[in-house]
C-alpha cells in the first residue's frame, strides 16, 4: 500500500508540473494520461518490488500448471530484474523501505562527496537551462526548461532535503502540497480555457 | 523545541515527548507541513503566472527579454551554492564539528547577501527604466515593443485576446507586476531565511547543538532549500522562457 | 470501565490543577499550557462573537422596514455596508474559523490523546498572539478608514473602494497564519503524541474531526494568503493580476478566494460535527454507530471540499463546462454528510437518551443542519442556483449551516465541557432556557429568509422592495430572540463560574479519555500516562 | 405596483413565470421541495421518535451494543447518491437551456455602471437613466430605466460593466448573469408574458447596490417595432453645437460620472456639474478656489486632495484610468453644462 501511495504521488506531482506546459487545450488528455501513467507505474512497482510476478511464476511452476505464456512472463521478470538491480542514481523511489527504520534509529548522514556530486549536477543543470534557452525550439523551450528545473528540484529534495532517506509520512505530506496545487491549476484552467466567447452583433 | 543542554553535555527533550528522537521526528514533520504551505502559497502565484502567460504570450516574451540573464544565472549559482553550504552546515552538526558548521553557515549567509545585492542592482535598474507594476509604469518603449512583436506574428497565431493591440499595450505592465511580486516575495523569504540561519549560526557557535540534537538547523535548512527550490523554477520562468 | 489502567487518576486530589498551577496574570499571558491557551482563546472568541453579534442585530434592525424611515436613522447605506462587512469578517475570520479548533481542540485534543501537551507548545502560544495581532489589525479599520467590501473582498470593487482594504486583508492574512500554525500543531500532535495503545481507530471522533480540519487549514489557507497579498499589492502597486483595467481577470480572484473559502466552510463545520458525535454518544449512553464511517467521512469531506469551490461561481462568468463540473462534484459532498446524519440518528436507536442542555444543542444541530444541508443540495444544482444565487436563500442556507451548525455545537460544547474546563457545573435550567430562545429565534429569523430568497430578494441590500417587508420584520424580531438566547447562555456560563456546583471527573458518564482526567485537569493532564486498551465509545 | 411580486404562481413563493424556462425551473423547485420534505421527515422524524421512545428512564439503563451495520450504511449512502445525481442532471439540463444563446433574435447591449443599468439598441436608441439615483428617487417610486422587448421573441443581451462587477438578475425569468468589466457576458430570454419585470443587481457593487433599478417591459411585437421607430435618434439630435471633444465628454459622463454627479443642480452623491466651470468651490479644509481646468483635472485624478464641503470623500481616483485626452474632453463638456 505504501508503494501505491508513493508512486501515485509521484505520478500526480509529474502531472501537476507538466500539464500547464503541454498547453491547456491538451489539459484533459494529459491529466488522463498522467493518471494512466501513474497507474501503470503503480502496477509495475507492485510487480517489481513486491514480487507478485515472481510469486506467480513460482506458484505456476510448483503446481506444474504452466501454460504457454509462462516463458513470456519469465522473460518479463528478467527484464524487470535487469532494470531494477543496477545502482541507478536516479531511482529515488526505490529506497523507501529504509524510511521506516528511521523512526527510532539513527539519523542518516549523507557523506560529503554525495553533496558535492549533487552540487555539480545542479550547476550543470543551470548551464544546460541557460544554454538551451539560447536555441529556439518553439513551444518546447518551456517544456525543456521545466524538465531540467524539475530534475534539479528533485535532486535538492532527495539529497539536500534528505527526503530520500525520510519516512513515508513526510513524503506524503510534501506530495500532497503539489497535488492540491495541481487541483487549483487544473480547475482554474478548466474554467478559463473553456469560456464561450461572446460576440457583439453591432 | 524547549530542549536544553545540561551541564554534563547531554540534551533533555521536552516533557511531553518520549525521547529526543521522538521530538526530532515531530519537529521535522511540523517543518515539512509548513513547507507545504510555502509551496501552496508560491503555487498560487505560479498558477496565475501560467494562466496569464498562456493568455498573453507576447507580453511575457518581450518582458523576459528585458531581464538580465547573466545576473539571473549568477543568482541561481549563488543560491545553489548556498544550499550546498547549508547542507554542509547540517552535516558538520551531525558530525559534532561546530567550527566547520559555523563556517558553512556563515558562507550560506554570505551567499544570501550576495543574492540580495545582485537583486538590488536588478531592481534599481528596472525602477530607473520605469519598468515597474501598473500604477507607476512608465516605459512606452516596452509597450511599443509588445505591439511590434504582435504585428510581426503570423496571423494564424493571433488569438482574439492578443489581437487588440491597444489593449495589449495597456496591459503590458502585467509582466512587471508578476516579476516584482514573484521575486519580491521570494526575496522576502531569502531575507527571513538569512536571519534564521544567523540565529542557528549563533546557537551553533555557542555549542548548543550536536549530533544528538540539531533540529533547528535541520528545520532552517529545509526552509532554505525550499527558497532555493522556488528559485530553480522562478529563474527559467521569468528570465528564459519567452 | 474501558480505561481501567488509569482509573487511579480520579482518586488523586484535584487541588493542583492547571488553573492554580501558577498564579498571576503574567503566568497566564506567557503560559505554554494548551489548556490555558484554550481558555484565553475562549475569552477572545466570545468577545469577538459579542461584537459580531451586535453588528448582526444592527443590520437586522436596519432591515426592519423598507422605506425611508429606517428603524434606526444612524444607519445610512454606507454605514450599512460597513456593518455588513464587519459582521462577515468578524464572524468568519475571528469567530467561526478559529472557534472550535482553537478552544476545544486546544483544550481537548492532547487530553483525549493522553498527551501532556500539544507537539509545539510555544508555537501554540505564538499562534494565539498572531491571531490577536491579526484581529487587532483588522479591527483597527473600525477606527481608521472602515471597510465596505463584504468579507469576500471581490475585485475590482475592493481595488476601487476608498476604504482601508489593505489593513483588512493584512489582518485576515495574519489570522490565516495563526490558523495554519494551529493546524500544523494539531496534525503533528495527532500523529506523534497518542497514548500507548491508542491507534488511529481508537481516537475519539472529535479528534478525527479536528484532524481533518487541520489538513484543510494547512492546504487551503496559504492560497488565501497569497490571494489577499496580491489584493494588497494590487491596491498599492497596481500589479494588474486581478484588475480588469490592467489585463487581470476578476473571476480568477474568485477562483483563488473560493479555493480557500469553500474548504473553510468545512473548517467551520467539521469540528462541530466532531462535537456532535461526542454529545450524541454520551447522552444516548451508547456506542457511536458506524465509527469508521463517521471518521472516514470526515476525511472524505475534507478531500472533496477542495474540488467544489466553483459552485459559488455558477453565474460569475465562469464557463458553462466548469459550472457543470463543479456541480457534479459538489453533489458528492452530500454523500458523506448524509452518512454522518444517518449514523448520528442511528446512535440514538435503542439508546438511553437524556435531554440535558448539551444534548438539546446537539439535537438543535441535527435539526438545523438537516435543513441547511438539504437546501445546500438545491444550491448545488446549477439550474436552481441561477435563480437563488446571491439572494436571501443563500443567506438563509449558510446561516443554517454556520449558526445552526457550528454555533449550536459550539454552545453545546461549552455546556458539555464546562465541568472539565473549570471544575464546576453550569445550571442546566438556564442552559435549556437559552436553547429554547436560540433555537426558536433562529428559525424565526432565518426560515423566512428562504422564502424571501425564493421571492427574489437579493442579499446585501440596504433597501428592498416593499413586497418583502412583512417577512423581513418577522426575521428581525427573530434576531432579538437569538440575541436574548445568547445572553441567557452567557448568564449560565457566568453563573456556573461564580456559583456552579463542584463537578466530579466524569459528571456525564462519558467514556472518552478526557473524562478520565480530573476536573479541571492538572498541569500535565494525567498523573500517570494512560494506556488505552479499548475504543472511545465502549458503552456496554 | 408590478404584478410580478404580488401574484404567486402555483409553486410556493416563486415570482410569476415570465418565460417558458421559468416554468421548468419551478417544476424542478417543486421536486426539490417535496424530496427535501420527505428527507427531513425521515431524518428529523426518526430523530424525534428515537428521543421519545428511548428516553432515559433510570440512571443505570442498559443500552444495545451496536457498532455498525454495513448494509444499512451502504443503503443510506447509495440512495442519497442516486437522488443527488438525478438532481444534478435535472439542474444541468435547465442550466444548459438558460445558457444556450439563441442564434436569431433581438440583441441589446447592457452596460452596468455604479449604480445604474444602461441599455443600447441596434438602431442607436440609448436607454440611460434620466437622472442619477437620488435619495428621493429609489426603488418603489423611481422612474426606472426601462428595457422594452418584444413578446415571444428571443432576446439576447450582451453585457459588460464600466467599473465593478454587477449582476443582472430577473426573478421572473429565473435567470441571472454577472456583468464583468473588461469582458462580455451574455444572457437570453424569450418572454411569453406581457407586462413589466423587475431587474435587480445581485453582485455587491458598493454604496447604492440596492438601488440599481431597471424594468424589462414586454410589449407585443408590433408595438415594439413602433417603439423602435419612434425613438430612433435622429442624426442631429445630440449635436447641439457641441465641440467634438465635448461630445466625447458626454459619452464618458454617461458611463462613468452620471451616477454621482447630476446636471440639473440636484444633489446626488457628489456635487452637481451644473454651472461648475468657473464656480467658487469651498473645501472641507476651509480653503476655496475657482473651478478652473487645473482644479478639475486634479479632482478627477486625485479627488481626495480637495473635498468639497458637505460631501463625502467617496469618489475613487481616476489616475491611470482616463487618458489626458479623455480628461480634456470631460472638462470641455463641463464647460457646456450651464
Amino acid at each position: 500500500m505504501d508503494l501505491v501511495i508513493q508512486y501515485g504521488l509521484y505520478g500526480i506531482a509529474c502531472a501537476c508540473i507538466f500539464v500547464p506546459f503541454f498547453g491547456f487545450g491538451l489539459g484533459p488528455p494529459v491529466v488522463i494520461g498522467a493518471a494512466l501513467g501513474s497507474f501503470i507505474g503503480n502496477t509495475y512497482s507492485l510487480i517489481a518490488q513486491q514480487g507478485i510476478l515472481k510469486n506467480f511464476i513460482k506458484d505456476k511452476k510448483e503446481t506444474g500448471n504452466a501454460g504457454p505464456i509462462l516463458p513470456l512472463l519469465e522473460g518479463a521478470q528478467k527484464a524487470i530484474d535487469g532494470f531494477e538491480n543496477p545502482g541507478s542514481s536516479m531511482k529515488v523511489e526505490a529506497h523507501h523501505e529504509e524510511g521506516h527504520n528511521h523512526e527510532s534509529g539513527e539519523h542518516h548522514i549523507i557523506p560529503i562527496p554525495v553533496y558535492v556530486g549533487v552540487l555539480l549536477i545542479l550547476l550543470l543543470g543551470t548551464v544546460i537551462t541557460v544554454a538551451v534557452a539560447q536555441v529556439d525550439f518553439g513551444a518546447m523551450n518551456t517544456v525543456i526548461a521545466m524538465l531540467v528545473a524539475t530534475v534539479k528540484a528533485s535532486f535538492v529534495l532527495a539529497f539536500f532535503m534528505h527526503l530520500k532517506y525520510d519516512n513515508l509520512m513526510n513524503r506524503v505530506i510534501f506530495g500532497s502540497g503539489f497535488f492540491f496545487l495541481m487541483l487549483l491549476i487544473a480547475f482554474s484552467a478548466a474554467d478559463i480555457f473553456t469560456r464561450a466567447s461572446v460576440i457583439k452583433a453591432f | 523545541m524547549s530542549t536544553v543542554k545540561t551541564e554534563d553535555g547531554h540534551f533533555h527533550h521536552a516533557h511531553h515527548f518520549k525521547n529526543l528522537n521522538h521530538q526530532y521526528d515531530s519537529a521535522k514533520q511540523g517543518v515539512w507541513l509548513f513547507m507545504v504551505t510555502e509551496i501552496l502559497m508560491f503555487g498560487g502565484l505560479f498558477v496565475a503566472y501560467l494562466i496569464y502567460k498562456s493568455l498573453y504570450a507576447p507580453i511575457f516574451h518581450v518582458g523576459s527579454s528585458y531581464l538580465d540573464v547573466k545576473m539571473g544565472s549568477i543568482n541561481t549559482v549563488v543560491l545553489i551554492t548556498s544550499s550546498f553550504t547549508m547542507a554542509l552546515g547540517i552535516y558538520f552538526n551531525q558530525k559534532n564539528k561546530p567550527k566547520q558548521a559555523v563556517i558553512a553557515l556563515v558562507l550560506t549567509i554570505l551567499c544570501a547577501l550576495t543574492f540580495m545585492v545582485i537583486k538590488y542592482f536588478e531592481y534599481s535598474h528596472k525602477i530607473h527604466l520605469g519598468l515597474v507594476p501598473g500604477k507607476y509604469f512608465n516605459n512606452p518603449e516596452f509597450q511599443q515593443k509588445v505591439a511590434d512583436f504582435i504585428n510581426a506574428m503570423p496571423i494564424e497565431n493571433l488569438t482574439p485576446a492578443i489581437s487588440d493591440i491597444n489593449n495589449m499595450k495597456k496591459i503590458a505592465p502585467l509582466y512587471f507586476g508578476f516579476y516584482f511580486v514573484m521575486t519580491g516575495l521570494h526575496g522576502f523569504h531569502v531575507v527571513i531565511g538569512a536571519l534564521l540561519i544567523l540565529w542557528v549560526t549563533i546557537k551553533t557557535a555557542r555549542g548548543q547543538f550536536g549530533s544528538e540534537y540539531y533540529t533547528p538547523v535541520e528545520g532552517v535548512g529545509l526552509f532554505w532549500h525550499i527558497v532555493d527550490l522556488i528559485w530553480i523554477y522562478l529563474f527559467p520562468l521569468l528570465y528564459l522562457v519567452g | 470501565m474501558a480505561h481501567a489502567t488509569h482509573s487511579t487518576a480520579t482518586a488523586i486530589s484535584t487541588e493542583d490543577n492547571y488553573l492554580n498551577h501558577e498564579k498571576g496574570i503574567w503566568s497566564w499571558l506567557t503560559t505554554v499550557d494548551h489548556k490555558r491557551i484554550a481558555v484565553m482563546y475562549l475569552i477572545s472568541i466570545l468577545t469577538f462573537f459579542l461584537v459580531g453579534g451586535i453588528f448582526a442585530l444592527l443590520l437586522r434592525g436596519a432591515l426592519f422596514n423598507s422605506g425611508e424611515n429606517k428603524f434606526w436613522s444612524y444607519i445610512t447605506p454606507d454605514v450599512y455596508n460597513q456593518f455588513m462587512s464587519y459582521h462577515g469578517i468578524i464572524m468568519v475570520f475571528m469567530v467561526i474559523v478559529p472557534g472550535i479548533p482553537a478552544v476545544f481542540g486546544n483544550f481537548l485534543l492532547p487530553v483525549m490523546l493522553g498527551a501532556k501537551d500539544v507537539a509545539f507548545p510555544r508555537l501554540n502560544l505564538a499562534s494565539y498572539y498572531v491571531y490577536l495581532l491579526g484581529a487587532a489589525i483588522a479591527g483597527s479599520t473600525l477606527f481608521l478608514g472602515k471597510i465596505d467590501t463584504g468579507w469576500t473582498f471581490y475585485t475590482p470593487y475592493s481595488i476601487k473602494t476608498s476604504t482601508s482594504v489593505i489593513m483588512a486583508v493584512l489582518g485576515a492574512f495574519t489570522m490565516g497564519m495563526a490558523s495554519i500554525l494551529t493546524g500544523l500543531n494539531f496534525i503533528v500532535t495527532t500523529h506523534k503524541l497518542r497514548a500507548p495503545g491508542q491507534t488511529m481507530n481508537k481516537i475519539p471522533l472529535f479528534v478525527w474531526a479536528i484532524y481533518a480540519t487541520s489538513i484543510i487549514q494547512i492546504l487551503a489557507t496559504p492560497v488565501l494568503g497569497i490571494t489577499l497579498m496580491l489584493l494588497g499589492a494590487e491596491r498599492a502597486l497596481g500589479v494588474g493580476i486581478f484588475d480588469p483595467n490592467l489585463g487581470g481577470d476578476p473571476v480568477l480572484f474568485q477562483h483563488f478566494f473560493w479555493f480557500y473559502s469553500h474548504p473553510a466552510v468545512y473548517i467551520m463545520v467539521l469540528p462541530a460535527m466532531g462535537i456532535v458525535s461526542e454529545l450524541i454518544s454520551t447522552f444516548s449512553r451508547k456506542t457511536i454507530f458506524g465509527y469508521t464511517a463517521i471518521a472516514y467521512s470526515s476525511l472524505a469531506i475534507a478531500a472533496v471540499s477542495f474540488l467544489v469551490w466553483g459552485h459559488h461561481m455558477f453565474v460569475s462568468g465562469q464557463s458553462e463546462f466548469a459550472g457543470i463540473l463543479f456541480s457534479v462534484i459538489t453533489m458528492l459532498v452530500g454523500v458523506p454528510t448524509a452518512i454522518k446524519l444517518f449514523n448520528w440518528i442511528s446512535t440514538m436507536y435503542k439508546g438511553s437518551v437524556r435531554l440535558d442542555a448539551p444534548m438539546l444543542y446537539a439535537i438543535g444541530f441535527l435539526f438545523l443542519f438537516t435543513i441547511g444541508g438539504l437546501t445546500g443540495v438545491w444550491l448545488a444544482a446549477t439550474g436552481m442556483d441561477v435563480h437563488f444565487h446571491d439572494t436571501y436563500f443563500v443567506v438563509a442556507h449558510f446561516h443554517y449551516v454556520m449558526v445552526g451548525g457550528t454555533l449550536m455545537a459550539f454552545t453545546g460544547g461549552i455546556f458539555f465541557w464546562f465541568p472539565k474546563f473549570f471544575g464546576k457545573m453550569t445550571n442546566d435550567t438556564l442552559g435549556r432556557i437559552s436553547w429554547v430562545f436560540i433555537f426558536t429565534g433562529f428559525n424565526v429569523t432565518f426560515f423566512p429568509q428562504f422564502i424571501l430568497g425564493a421571492m427574489g430578494m437579493p442579499r446585501r441590500y440596504f433597501e428592498y422592495h416593499p413586497a418583502y417587508e412583512p417577512l423581513n420584520q418577522i426575521s428581525t424580531v427573530g434576531s432579538w430572540l437569538i440575541g436574548f438566547g445568547f445572553l441567557v447562555a452567557l448568564a449560565a456560563i457566568i453563573h456556573g463560574l461564580v456559583a456552579g456546583q463542584k463537578a466530579g471527573a466524569n459528571p456525564w458518564g462519558s467514556k472518552t479519555l478526557e473524562w478520565q482526567a480530573p476536573s479541571p485537569p492538572p498541569h500535565d493532564n494525567f498523573p500517570i500516562t494512560p494506556t488505552v486498551t479499548a475504543g472511545p465509545y465502549e458503552y456496554r | 405596483m408590478n404584478t410580478w411580486l404580488s401574484t404567486f404562481s402555483a409553486n410556493a413563493f416563486m415570482p410569476i413565470q415570465g418565460t417558458e424556462i421559468a416554468g421548468k425551473v419551478d417544476g424542478f423547485y417543486a421536486f426539490l421541495l417535496i424530496s427535501s420534505l420527505i428527507s427531513s421527515i425521515i431524518l428529523i422524524g426518526g430523530m424525534t421518535a428515537f428521543i421519545i421512545q428511548y428516553k432515559r428512564k433510570t440512571a443505570t439503563d442498559k443500552t444495545a451494543y451496536i457498532t455498525h451495520n454495513t448494509m444499512a450504511e451502504f443503503t443510506w449512502s447509495f440512495i442519497p447518491f442516486v437522488i443527488m445525481m438525478v438532481i444534478f442532471y435535472w439542474g444541468k439540463v435547465i442550466f444548459n437551456e438558460l445558457r444556450a444563446m439563441p442564434v436569431a433574435g433581438e440583441e441589446i447591449h447592457v452596460v452596468g455602471v455604479q449604480w445604474a443599468w444602461n441599455f443600447k439598441y441596434k438602431n442607436g436608441i440609448k436607454q440611460y437613466t434620466k437622472d442619477g439615483v437620488t435619495k428621493e428617487n429609489k426603488i418603489g417610486n423611481v422612474e426606472k430605466q426601462v428595457m422594452v422587448v418584444p413578446h415571444n421573441k428571443p432576446v439576447k443581451l450582451v453585457m459588460t460593466s464600466n467599473d465593478v462587477i454587477h449582476s443582472f438578475y430577473v426573478p421572473g425569468f429565473r435567470n441571472k448573469q454577472d456583468v464583468i468589466p473588461g469582458r462580455y457576458t451574455a444572457f437570453w430570454f424569450k418572454a411569453d408574458k406581457l407586462g413589466e419585470f423587475q431587474v435587480f443587481c445581485t453582485e455587491y457593487c458598493g454604496l447604492q447596490h440596492s438601488q440599481m433599478p431597471a424594468t424589462i417591459r414586454v410589449v407585443p411585437e408590433a408595438e415594439y417595432a413602433a417603439w423602435l421607430d419612434s425613438n430612433k435618434p435622429s442624426a442631429a439630435s445630440n449635436d447641439g453645437g457641441m465641440s467634438e471633444a465635448a461630445q466625447k465628454g458626454v459619452e464618458l459622463y454617461e458611463n462613468k460620472c452620471r451616477s454621482c454627479h447630476s446636471l440639473d443642480g440636484s444633489r446626488v452623491v457628489g456635487p452637481t456639474w451644473k454651472g461648475i466651470y468657473g464656480a467658487k468651490r469651498e473645501f472641507e479644509s476651509g480653503a476655496s478656489v475657482n473651478a478652473d481646468d487645473n482644479y478639475l483635472r486634479e479632482s478627477i485624478l486625485n479627488p481626495a486632495a480637495k473635498i468639497v464641503k458637505g460631501y463625502p470623500a467617496a469618489m475613487p481616483p481616476y489616475a491611470g484610468q482616463l487618458s489626458d485626452e479623455e480628461i480634456e474632453s470631460l472638462i470641455e463638456y463641463m464647460k457646456t453644462v450651464k
